[in-house]
């Protein structure tokens, strides 16, 4: 499974995207996963209300099934326009 | 429906006379333009604006298929730059073409409201005293409401 | 502001571009154009639009600044054309500039709401077989009362 | 005074304008007098609901005050954009 991370997400895990073996069964568990791995994943996700998930390029929430998913994205509220 | 999300600048003058000049029938264009503003006191050096390339397009082209089923529309138009931006550059456009004028203006207002708050990019604002990503406004969200 | 009532036509793209590159520090522009639509059926040789002078120039003036008042807008364009217009001319268009997108819309559309019925224009469509004046539609002075 | 027609009012009328000596104080009082002069005048003023007037330019209504007016204008509902 791809995992991406966008704006200050990715800026404060470091890295754009990555390829991870997860057993997650849904976003939240996946976010969990992250969480424990280390601090910098711990401080990007840290606040959820803050943040936005895609699943295949599909706007999701975070009690999402992970079933077939091949990429999933993390990022802040959207600012375009 | 034509759909770009692009690096480069567009040129406003041509895009507004080609998207007119297509359209058969139609009484009415409505375009909207998003222009850079500058920060009030230190002043901003540029504006980085990052996307997610496959699904900006993917989530433009949603919401443009939403307008022209909402409304009865001929065209509609989105252009949307990424990358750097300075003061009173250009970032996005969007035109609608219908043959009754409120269609035209209430599906563009549609446009701009989605595109805001449902579009994957992210502004940060570059100063020279640092940088800071832009806070999403609880009224873009609002806005979402009357639709 | 920059109010036209002319009879030649106006070049959209130039006039578009102008008024976005001339505006400082505004987020939004707006733009609606007005096109000649062709009749059902026989087909529309020409539309005539009689106009007031004087009175004409005035009320766009009014309507504008009432806009200019009601909005927080940098800045008002309305261009509006006289005498004999084709199917796919554009007859006139408007402009509007601000801070604000809700505001760049909202004074667009109460422009255009209080110029389809408060100035004086009169359309008269020219076909094969005759002319006839077009008739003020109910709609159209309904769309007032929401300003 | 002048009075100006536009449109189809004109067109029924037959001339653009006309300068007046009238004794009307009224424009309700001013159509009276144009309806009474020929039956051209009758049909155009057929009915009030669908003309409008203006006074020196500004919009006005059937029964305002032409104190001071120098230009009268009839026309139908406007139907510019």
């Amino acid at each position: 499974m791809d995992v991406l991370y966008f704006a200050w997400v990715r800026e404060r895990i470091g890295i754009p995207r990555e390829t991870l073996d997860s057993s997650a069964t849904t976003v939240g568990e996946l976010v969990e996963e992250l969480k424990a791995r280390e601090e910098r994943y711990a401080a990007a996700f840290a606040d959820l209300s803050a943040l936005r998930v895609a699943l295949d390029q599909d706007l999701s929430d975070f009690d999402a099934s992970l079933e077939g998913v091949r990429e999933v994205a993390f990022f802040p509220p959207m600012t375009g326009g | 429906m034509d759909i770009r999300v692009q690096e480069a600048p567009f040129d406003l003058g041509h895009e507004v006379e080609a998207f007119t000049d297509r359209q058969v029938n139609m009484g009415a264009v409505v375009t909207f333009t998003g222009i850079t503003r500058d920060l009030p006191g230190a002043g901003m050096d540029r504006m980085e604006m990052e996307h997610y390339p496959g699904m900006t397009e993917r989530a433009l082209t949603k919401i443009a298929e939403d307008a022209m089923a909402r409304w009865d529309l001929g065209d509609v138009l989105i252009i949307h730059r990424y990358g750097v931006l300075r003061p009173q550059d250009r970032i996005m456009m969007v035109g609608t073409a219908s043959r009754h004028r409120a269609h035209a203006f209430e599906a563009a207002e549609f446009l701009m409201d989605y595109l805001k708050s449902r579009a994957p990019f992210w502004k940060k604002e570059i100063t020279k005293d640092g940088s800071e990503w832009v806070e999403a406004k609880d009224e873009d969200e609002a806005a979402l409401d009357r639709w």
